[in-house]
């Protein structure tokens, strides 16, 4: 093997501390060294031609540069192999300059150190491998996990591009928490009648096709090349036939058996149902559990009413396998109840408030149902146990939120800005009550969101007492609030007549689940994890799959609309090639030494290996071994480490190349 | 089994009828009680609030003394004493300087394997079922206010056997016993404390307001497993009918007591005539004993 | 004895298993492992006191494992295993290199056994792993004979031994270790007779890089001894074979216990104790002690 | 041959005379033959079983450095070894271990000389001791050797009682050997030390040696070897135990980028890569065909060579197999 | 060996994306550290395998260093986790079988601790340096069980010609 050896004085950076003209020559009489040289700037022009000529003229096979940091200038001097005709791995730098001559002071000490570094980049280069990059093919459809607003963005921004996407969505509905508000701050105006266009334009949009009613329950392959299973459970209504007229719900006779969750369960909803009026699509569904059909065979009563024989009772979930290319993650979050909590659980629930045994004391979701002029008010507010109307409200803000002791220190960030806005919307309905809201601080950081914090308490005279209410108790049909005025320093004590509380916005509880079917990691709580928190904050560790809005973290409707079109834009991105190229930096697998003990299918962070048969002439299995995955090997090389019999090697830092380095130290 | 007895000072003095209920009744359920050779002050004075050292020292050497007796459980019957005890050796589990500064002060090695344990999960650990089991009496009559105060339940997160802020242990005593519960809304609100002698009218207050709201919810006996809280609801009541002449005078009974009575001892066995607000046995409990 | 001979031999006549490994007495002292495919020749089998061998080792050999396939339809192996040898095979099950349904556990409660053949069963002569034994009792099996019995008490020389290797200076005990890594011939009966070292091609048989070297002067003896711990650590069950069947009676089950007793104290964990508990390799908890790290 | 008599006393005046000189003394210990620092580590002791390695390590080492190696710029620089043996005296060598040497003799001069082993195994002076003990694992004499057997010896010992012993010069270096010390000799009667052999008590004749070499060669694919070969674990316990056994391995070992050594180790026949070919094929890919090998080589393939069985009948493989088979009772099974 | 001249030789595994990055961080930053310690890039403390150590100190390295990234700051997520296992379990081994603690380090080094990275190179340079050369190790190359004279001579002979 005929090896060039480059030497780069970076101007003085390196010459200054480092005999570059020495290490050259030292170099040049090395084991396989066929010619050695420096240069003042061997990254510029010239100097790249300095490096093709000699490869031409001497017939090199591989070269080393001594220059500055790989992170630097690997890209350029590969580049420059490749035009001369090397394989861009058959280069490797020694760094010279960032942990050379730029952290020693001695001429002779550095210029010996160099040497060496170049020394062990040499026994590397003589191992190394040609690699040649791995192409991956991409099937350019979407799966968008959660119909909620992040969800609908998403699928609409990558299906205006013109990709396929399939969207599923777990409830009856899309429409996510989103639908269930009333109005939404800053600007006051109607959730529903800004997301309702949206939802039809979902059901309507030719690239989109929409599972409701559906889960995710597997999902294999890598970037490009996912397969995802779904379950489509049973509606025990035949889709294509029903007309949405809603008479079979009309005529339901089981009323009051199930609580309504749209409605926060302050209402109760028939057997078979939409969740809500402009359901998309609207489409009921028939609950088993409490229909009487289910029960003893009887009943019938929608079959009856339905004169386009929508109603099939005996509908079995269906599976559907998709190939898709990407997959955007948005199954969003769900409040924090304050309930007692089985104990393993990192969430506490509130003893002090009850642990929920109060009808009165609800959380913002209720009060939005309750302050929604769709909801089972009709948009009065009124108490849930008696309706009277509440003449005076307490609002308690980090209800759950920033408080360790019940499991969650992080801030829900929502919080603030919905509470003057349920305080707002109470005082703008109910005259001459009383609003009192106790808060920890005040975080309005967004447009108008300050400007609106102000109007609540200025304009609409809303009483914020900055403290923590540590009980809540009944007496005499009351509420009695006692807190703490940290600003005045003395006790308050309120006797309201309802309390709503802005619990902690958590993810759902099936969160984790679902991110290890997708082989996604999350955080403690359940929310997954972004590939870096500032520059990579949409995407996930695993390469293809993107997340958008509150399963990442607590977010609000502009943060997470804008995080859902990011996540679009990173899928079309992927899509605008045909093939993905990436690094050859993967690990591979000697299949006729392992022994399949999976050690390293236990340690891949990215589940990329998977358990491959080998087959004897007869076709019987006679061993298990181990298959990475290329697509999905990120090359960090934790299974050749753990790999017992040594059966794995990394391409690019095989155990080869690294024991000739040592051996060169 | 037997278990270690760290009696605290009130227990030789304004708790002597705790002292002598607890002695009873787990005499008669067949437990014996040893008590800790040499005890000393568990430092729940005011050491705890002036000197750190002090009070660390003063809970742990009660410690030490008990692994030297190869106690492995010991009840602390006062709340104020179990709590300093387990604060103690919580903070040197997380703190092995002060540990070590502990040690040296007392020249002793602190043992690691001494649960101090309260009397609500003494009963729990003897099993609610030894009460029922041996119960002569029915103590139907009785509607029981359980007040915790405190200190029995807390620290929250070191003290794990009932919850901190909604404990429901001892109700679930008392209705091993017979009596019937009340839920109220005071159960672990402040009763004045350690204010009793220096600032008797916060007492009165909070004390008053305590009693009120179990009133207020139907009950005719309050239940504690404090000393103080104790003295502080049972000995303030007259001044608080003094105060208020509308002031319903309610008996404040030890859990063990309580147990007691419902095992057919007599009030006086039990030291309950030892008590300020009268406890008129007939009001309360019909004269039935159980076969 | 009679009972283990017929199940046995019902097992083979209906082809429920396609093998039964076993203990076959060789002289009074002496007992040696045998494959038995044939049901009349199951009327050598023993189980005693002097079945020191750990057979779950023939569980990893390909050999073996193709008996199971000799027709039509696979069968499965039937295995004699003490308590602490289905340890060793938790852990093979763990690794993939057995499954549980084709194995047959025939298990015993047992009584301890003889530290090498030849010897008189006593208290004396007890193997060390039986002095600390925890498992009398299997932790799976298919079938169990035998009544409960007691390992006679015996002074547990290995754990003194630990323990004063660790009161030595850190020379000291690298002039002791290398006086008895010295001794190693390479001969590798210790992986040989390792049922968790079931590779196929050993990292101390590769040469392109050369892993080990494969040279027995100290420095290769070095590094295959530590290799091997190091393998082995958190994984070995503690049967005490290598230690056995080392010719040169180097002291390796103070190593392996060693470690033994650090993933207990560590991570609480004990290998192949249970299918339940993922092994400790290839598993971590972000709680992990950072106390090494700078 | 000729016959001394030597009190014991004067045989060790001799012994630390050697050591005076700087020769290697080596002697039967528990485990091995141990390299002898004092005299009163000598035990001539003729009931002891042979130690679990044999001296053959001291002629063929279980690593040895043939050559060392630079890598300069275009060329590779070599440094030869040469090996000056010097003397290594064997004292007490069991009857079953004095043949080790110059059997193995054989291979390593056969088509190359192996100077590494000749240059020192022609310095050794071995001292054969006669042997009063044997277990179920010894079958010397069917190998053709004996418990009193010369053979291998230079020297050979004969106790007459607890401070006397016979000794018989057997061969021309045993004499040059004794030259300096024949004021310690006095001569001897072979009838006196033939009076203790004869009383020695031999183990059973196990097999016909010549029977077995028939069945090997006429039972290649016995179904024997299957069931050996099931049981064996495929370790060379055995094989490095063995006084005859001198399969070796030739490795380079690089001290570091530039420079290195090259090694001959030890290997072992029933590792499972001792044939696995480059192309990836191994002829004896199973532990039958492996355990076939070895005795096949030690009573079939050795004898039709060089005329000799490569084996001594010391049973230490045997005694060492970490699952108890034995070789006796395999090679006495090499009937039909 | 002249004790006085003996400079030590340490290698230090770094992770491609944390310690490397902080090593080059040290270097733009103008940090100052002795320069015995030379690195050898992988792409995460994860794929340090235990045996890289022991060939160091075969190769002649007095200590060596493992570094990467902070506990959950992983480029791969986890490989540190693993890593940090491994790393327990040799470390106790190796001290059990008699090599100095100082000998083999470890550390976290984010792309943003340039100054920790120089500070910890001269740390375990200076720990090296107390410990003084790796004898035992070395030595341990040319001690053959069966010790012949010609070995010791041809060694030395040729140690002098590579010199």
């Amino acid at each position: 093997m005929k090896i060039g050896v480059f030497i780069c004085h970076c101007g003085e950076n390196i010459s200054r501390t480092v005999d570059c003209p020495k290490v050259a020559e030292v170099c040049r009489n090395f084991p396989g060294v066929e010619y050695s040289t420096n240069y003042k700037y061997m990254c510029s022009d010239p100097g790249q031609k300095l490096i093709k000529d000699a490869v031409l003229e001497n017939k090199l096979d591989a070269i080393v540069v001594g220059s500055c940091s790989p992170h630097m200038h690997e890209r350029t001097f590969r580049n420059a192999a490749i035009s001369a005709g090397i394989n861009p791995f058959l280069v490797e730098i020694a760094n010279l300059r960032e942990q050379c001559s730029w952290v020693h002071d001695d001429v002779e000490e550095a210029t010996q150190k160099a040497i060496e570094l170049v020394r062990m980049a040499l026994e590397k280069v003589k191992r190394d491998k040609p690699l040649t990059k791995i192409k991956v093919n991409v099937t350019k459809r979407i799966l968008v996990i959660g119909g909620g607003i992040a969800g609908i963005q998403a699928a609409l921004d990558v299906a205006n591009a013109g990709y396929e996407v399939i969207l599923v969505e777990k409830e009856p509905s899309i429409g996510g928490h989103m639908s269930q508000l009333s109005e939404t701050f800053p600007t006051l105006d109607c959730s529903q009648c800004i997301l309702t266009p949206r939802m039809v334009e979902v059901y309507q949009h030719p690239k989109i096709k929409l599972f409701t009613y559906s889960e995710v329950v597997k999902v294999e392959g890598f970037i490009g090349n996912f397969k995802a299973t779904i379950k489509k459970k049973a509606r025990h209504i035949i889709d294509d036939r029903c007309s949405g007229c809603g008479l079979c719900m009309e005529n339901c006779p089981i009323k009051k058996k199930a609580y309504n969750s749209f409605e926060e369960n302050l209402a109760f909803r028939p057997a078979i149902y939409t969740p809500f009026p402009q359901a998309v699509p609207n489409i009921p569904v028939i609950d088993e559990t409490i229909c009487t059909h289910y029960k003893n065979g009887k009943c019938g009563m929608c079959v009856k009413v339905c004169d386009r024989e929508a109603i099939d009772f005996d509908q079995e979930d269906t599976m559907f396998v998709a190939d898709i290319g990407a997959i955007i993650v948005a199954t969003g979050f769900k409040l924090y109840n304050i309930e007692k909590k089985s104990s393993g659980s990192i969430y506490k629930g509130y003893g002090e408030y009850g642990y929920g045994k109060y009808r009165d004391v609800i959380d913002g979701l209720q009060f939005e149902r309750i302050a929604s002029a769709s909801g089972p008010t009709s948009g009065e507010i009124k108490r849930p146990s008696d309706g009277k109307v509440p003449k005076k409200i307490v609002f308690i803000q980090c209800v759950g939120s920033r408080d360790e002791s019940k499991g969650i220190s992080y801030c829900s960030k929502i919080c603030c800005m919905y509470t003057a806005k349920h305080a707002m919307l109470y005082k703008h309905k109910v005259h001459d009550g009383e609003a009192y809201v106790f808060y920890m601080d005040i975080r309005a950081g967004g447009k108008m969101y300050e400007e609106f914090v102000r109007r609540a308490i200025e304009e609409d005279n809303v009483k914020y007492i900055r403290g923590r209410v540590s009980r809540i108790y009944e007496e005499k049909g009351k509420y009695i609030v006692k807190g703490e005025d940290t600003i005045a320093g003395m006790p308050v004590v309120v006797d309201a007549d309802m309390v709503v509380l802005a619990s902690a916005m958590i993810p759902h509880d099936n969160a984790p689940l679902l991110a290890r079917t997708i082989g996604i990691p999350y955080d403690k709580y359940g929310f997954y994890n972004e590939a870096h928190p500032k520059l990579r904050p949409v995407e996930s560790t695993t390469s293809g799959v993107f997340l958008a809005g509150a399963c990442q973290s607590p977010r609000d409707i502009p943060d997470t609309v804008s995080m859902a079109s990011a996540a679009a834009s990173k899928a079309i991105i992927l899509f605008s090639s045909d093939q993905l190229e990436r690094e050859p930096v993967v690990a591979k697998v000697n299949e006729d030494i392992c022994q399949g003990c999976f050690y390293c299918k236990k340690v891949c962070p990215f589940g990329a290996i998977e358990v491959k048969d080998i087959k004897d002439i007869n076709g019987i299995v006679f061993k298990e071994v181990a298959y990475i995955n290329q697509g999905v090997c990120k090359g960090c090389g934790t299974c050749t480490a753990t790999c017992l019999s040594k059966s794995i090697e990394l391409a690019g830092f095989n155990n080869e190349e690294i024991f000739a380095q040592i051996a060169a130290l | 089994m037997n278990y270690g007895y760290f009696p605290g000072c009130s227990q030789t003095s304004s708790a002597k009828e705790y002292d002598l209920s607890l002695r009873k009744v787990f005499e008669k359920l067949g437990f014996g009680l040893e008590e800790l050779c040499d005890w000393s002050c568990c430092g729940a004075t005011s050491a705890h609030a002036t000197n750190h050292k002090l009070s660390n020292a003063l809970a742990l050497r009660n410690i030490v003394l008990a692994g030297k007796q190869g106690i492995k459980n010991m009840v602390a019957p006062c709340a104020a004493c179990y709590n300093r005890l387990i604060t103690s050796q919580h903070e040197i589990s997380m703190h092995p300087e002060r540990k070590n500064e502990t040690e040296e002060l007392l020249s002793e090695k602190i043992p690691a394997d001494v649960k101090v344990i309260n009397v609500l999960e003494l009963f729990f650990k003897i099993g609610l079922a030894k009460i029922s089991e041996n119960r002569k009496r029915d103590l139907n009559g009785i509607k029981a206010a359980c007040y915790y105060g405190c200190l029995l339940v807390r620290p929250m997160n070191i003290n794990n056997f009932d919850d901190a802020e909604q404990p429901t242990s001892m109700e679930m005593i008392a209705e091993a016993a017979g009596a019937t519960t009340i839920d109220w809304n005071y159960k672990l609100e402040c009763c004045g404390a350690a204010h009793s002698i220096v600032r008797k009218d916060i007492v009165l207050n909070l004390s008053k307001k305590i009693i009120d709201d179990a009133v207020l919810n139907g009950a005719n006996v309050i239940i504690t497993a404090c000393p103080m809280c104790h003295t502080n609801l049972d000995m303030r009541q007259r001044a608080m009918k003094r105060k208020y002449p509308e002031h319903l005078m309610i008996p404040v009974l030890y859990i063990t007591e309580l147990v007691g009575l419902a095992m057919g001892m007599n009030v006086k066995d039990l030291g309950i005539d030892l008590h300020y607000v009268n406890f008129n046995y007939d009001e309360y409990i019909a004269e039935k004993l159980i076969a | 004895m009679e009972v283990l001979r017929k199940y046995a031999s019902e097992l083979l006549e209906k082809k429920a298993v396609a093998a039964v490994i076993g203990y076959v007495r060789v002289s009074d002292k002496r007992t040696r492992p045998a494959i038995i495919t044939n049901p009349e020749d199951t009327s050598s089998l023993v189980f005693d006191n002097y079945c020191l061998n750990n057979l779950s080792v023939y569980l990893t050999k390909a050999r073996i494992k193709a008996l199971c396939r000799t027709s039509d339809k696979p069968m499965k192996l039937a295995i004699t295993a003490k308590p602490c040898d289905v340890h060793s095979i938790v852990a093979l099950i763990q690794e993939n290199q057995i499954h549980r349904d084709d194995i047959h556990i025939i298990s015993f409660n047992c009584g301890g056994v003889v530290k090498d053949f030849g010897l008189e069963f006593s208290k004396e002569t007890l193997a060390s792993k039986c002095i600390h034994c925890e498992s009398q009792k299997p932790v799976y099996f298919d079938k169990l004979f035998g009544e409960e019995k007691k390992i006679p008490a015996a002074e547990d020389k290995q754990l003194q031994k630990i323990n004063e290797i660790d009161s030595m200076s850190t020379e000291e005990r690298f002039e002791f270790f290398k006086k008895e890594f010295d001794k190693c011939i390479k001969c590798y009966a210790c992986r040989a007779v390792c049922p968790l070292c079931y590779c196929q091609r050993c990292i101390t048989d590769k040469t392109i890089p050369c892993w080990i070297e494969s040279s027995s002067h100290q420095r290769g003896n070095f590094s295959w001894n530590i290799v091997r711990a190091f393998h082995l650590s958190a994984r070995c069950t503690g049967c005490g074979e290598c230690e056995r069947a080392c010719p040169m009676d180097i002291p390796l089950g103070l190593i392996n216990r060693t470690m033994a007793i650090e993933a207990k104290k560590s991570f609480s964990f004990v290998s192949g104790r249970s299918l339940e508990i993922p092994t400790l390799v290839g598993s971590f908890d972000v709680k992990d002690s950072d106390e090494l790290f700078m | 041959m000729t016959e001394k008599i030597i009190l014991k006393d004067d045989f060790l005046k001799i012994c630390s005379d050697l050591l005076s000189k700087g020769d290697t003394l080596l002697a039967p210990g528990q485990a091995e033959y141990i390299r002898i620092k004092d005299i009163s580590e000598i035990i001539l002791n003729t009931s002891a079983l042979p130690p679990k390695t044999s001296f053959k390590s001291y002629a063929f080492p279980r690593s040895e450095p043939l050559l060392y190696y630079k890598r300069g710029k275009n060329d590779v620089q070599i440094i030869d070894i040469n090996v000056e043996g010097k003397n290594i005296v064997v004292i007490g060598a069991k009857p079953c271990d004095a043949e080790s040497l110059s059997i193995m003799n054989h291979l390593f001069t056969w088509d190359y000389e192996d100077e590494f082993f000749t240059a020192r195994a022609k310095h050794f002076i071995v001292i054969g001791l006669m042997c009063s003990n044997f277990d179920e694992y010894c079958f010397c004499t069917s190998v053709g050797t004996s418990p009193v057997s010369e053979k291998g010896s230079d020297l050979f010992l004969i106790p007459l009682d607890e401070n006397t012993f016979a000794i018989r010069i057997v061969t021309e270096k045993g004499n040059e050997f004794l030259k300096p010390y024949t004021e310690f000799l006095k001569d001897g009667n072979e009838q006196n030390s033939a009076m203790i052999t004869k009383k020695v008590k031999f183990p059973e004749i196990a097999f016909d040696k010549d029977e077995v070499y028939e069945w090997l060669g006429n039972n290649f694919e016995s179904p024997k070897w299957e069931n050996i070969g099931n049981v064996c674990l495929s370790c060379a316990q055995c094989a490095f135990a063995c006084p005859v056994c001198h399969c070796f391995d030739i490795v380079d070992e690089d001290y570091s980028y530039s420079e290195g050594r090259r090694m001959k180790n030890w290997d072992g026949c029933q590792f499972g890569h001792f044939t696995l070919h480059a192309s990836g094929h191994n002829p004896r890919d199973l532990q039958s065909k492996r355990y076939r090998q070895r005795i096949n080589h030690k009573f079939r393939y050795y004898v039709d060579r060089f005329g000799k069985i490569l084996c001594t009948g010391c049973g230490r493989c045997s005694r060492g197999c970490p699952v108890s088979i034995n070789i006796k009772e395999i090679v006495s099974n090499c009937k039909d | 060996m002249d004790k006085e001249k003996w400079e030590p030789k340490i290698a230090a595994f770094v992770c491609n994306w944390c310690t490397y990055t902080g090593a080059d961080l040290a270097g733009t930053s103008r940090i100052k550290y002795p320069s015995n310690t030379k690195l050898i890039r992988v792409m995460c403390s994860g794929s340090v395998d235990p045996v890289f150590i022991l060939k160091a100190f075969e190769r002649g390295a007095d200590g060596v260093l493992v570094s990467g990234c902070h506990p959950n700051d992983c480029h791969y997520n986890a490989g540190n986790f693993h890593a940090r296992r491994r790393w327990d379990f040799f470390h106790k081994l190796l001290d059990f079988i008699g090599i100095e603690k100082e000998r083999l380090q470890f550390s976290w080094i984010s792309a943003s601790e340039g100054k920790k990275f120089a500070d910890v190179i001269s740390k375990i340079t200076k720990d090296i340096k107390s410990l003084g050369p790796f004898k035992a190790y070395k030595q341990m190359n040319s001690e053959f069980t069966v010790n012949f004279p010609e070995y010791n001579e041809s060694s030395n002979s040729i140690n002098k010609e590579l010199q």
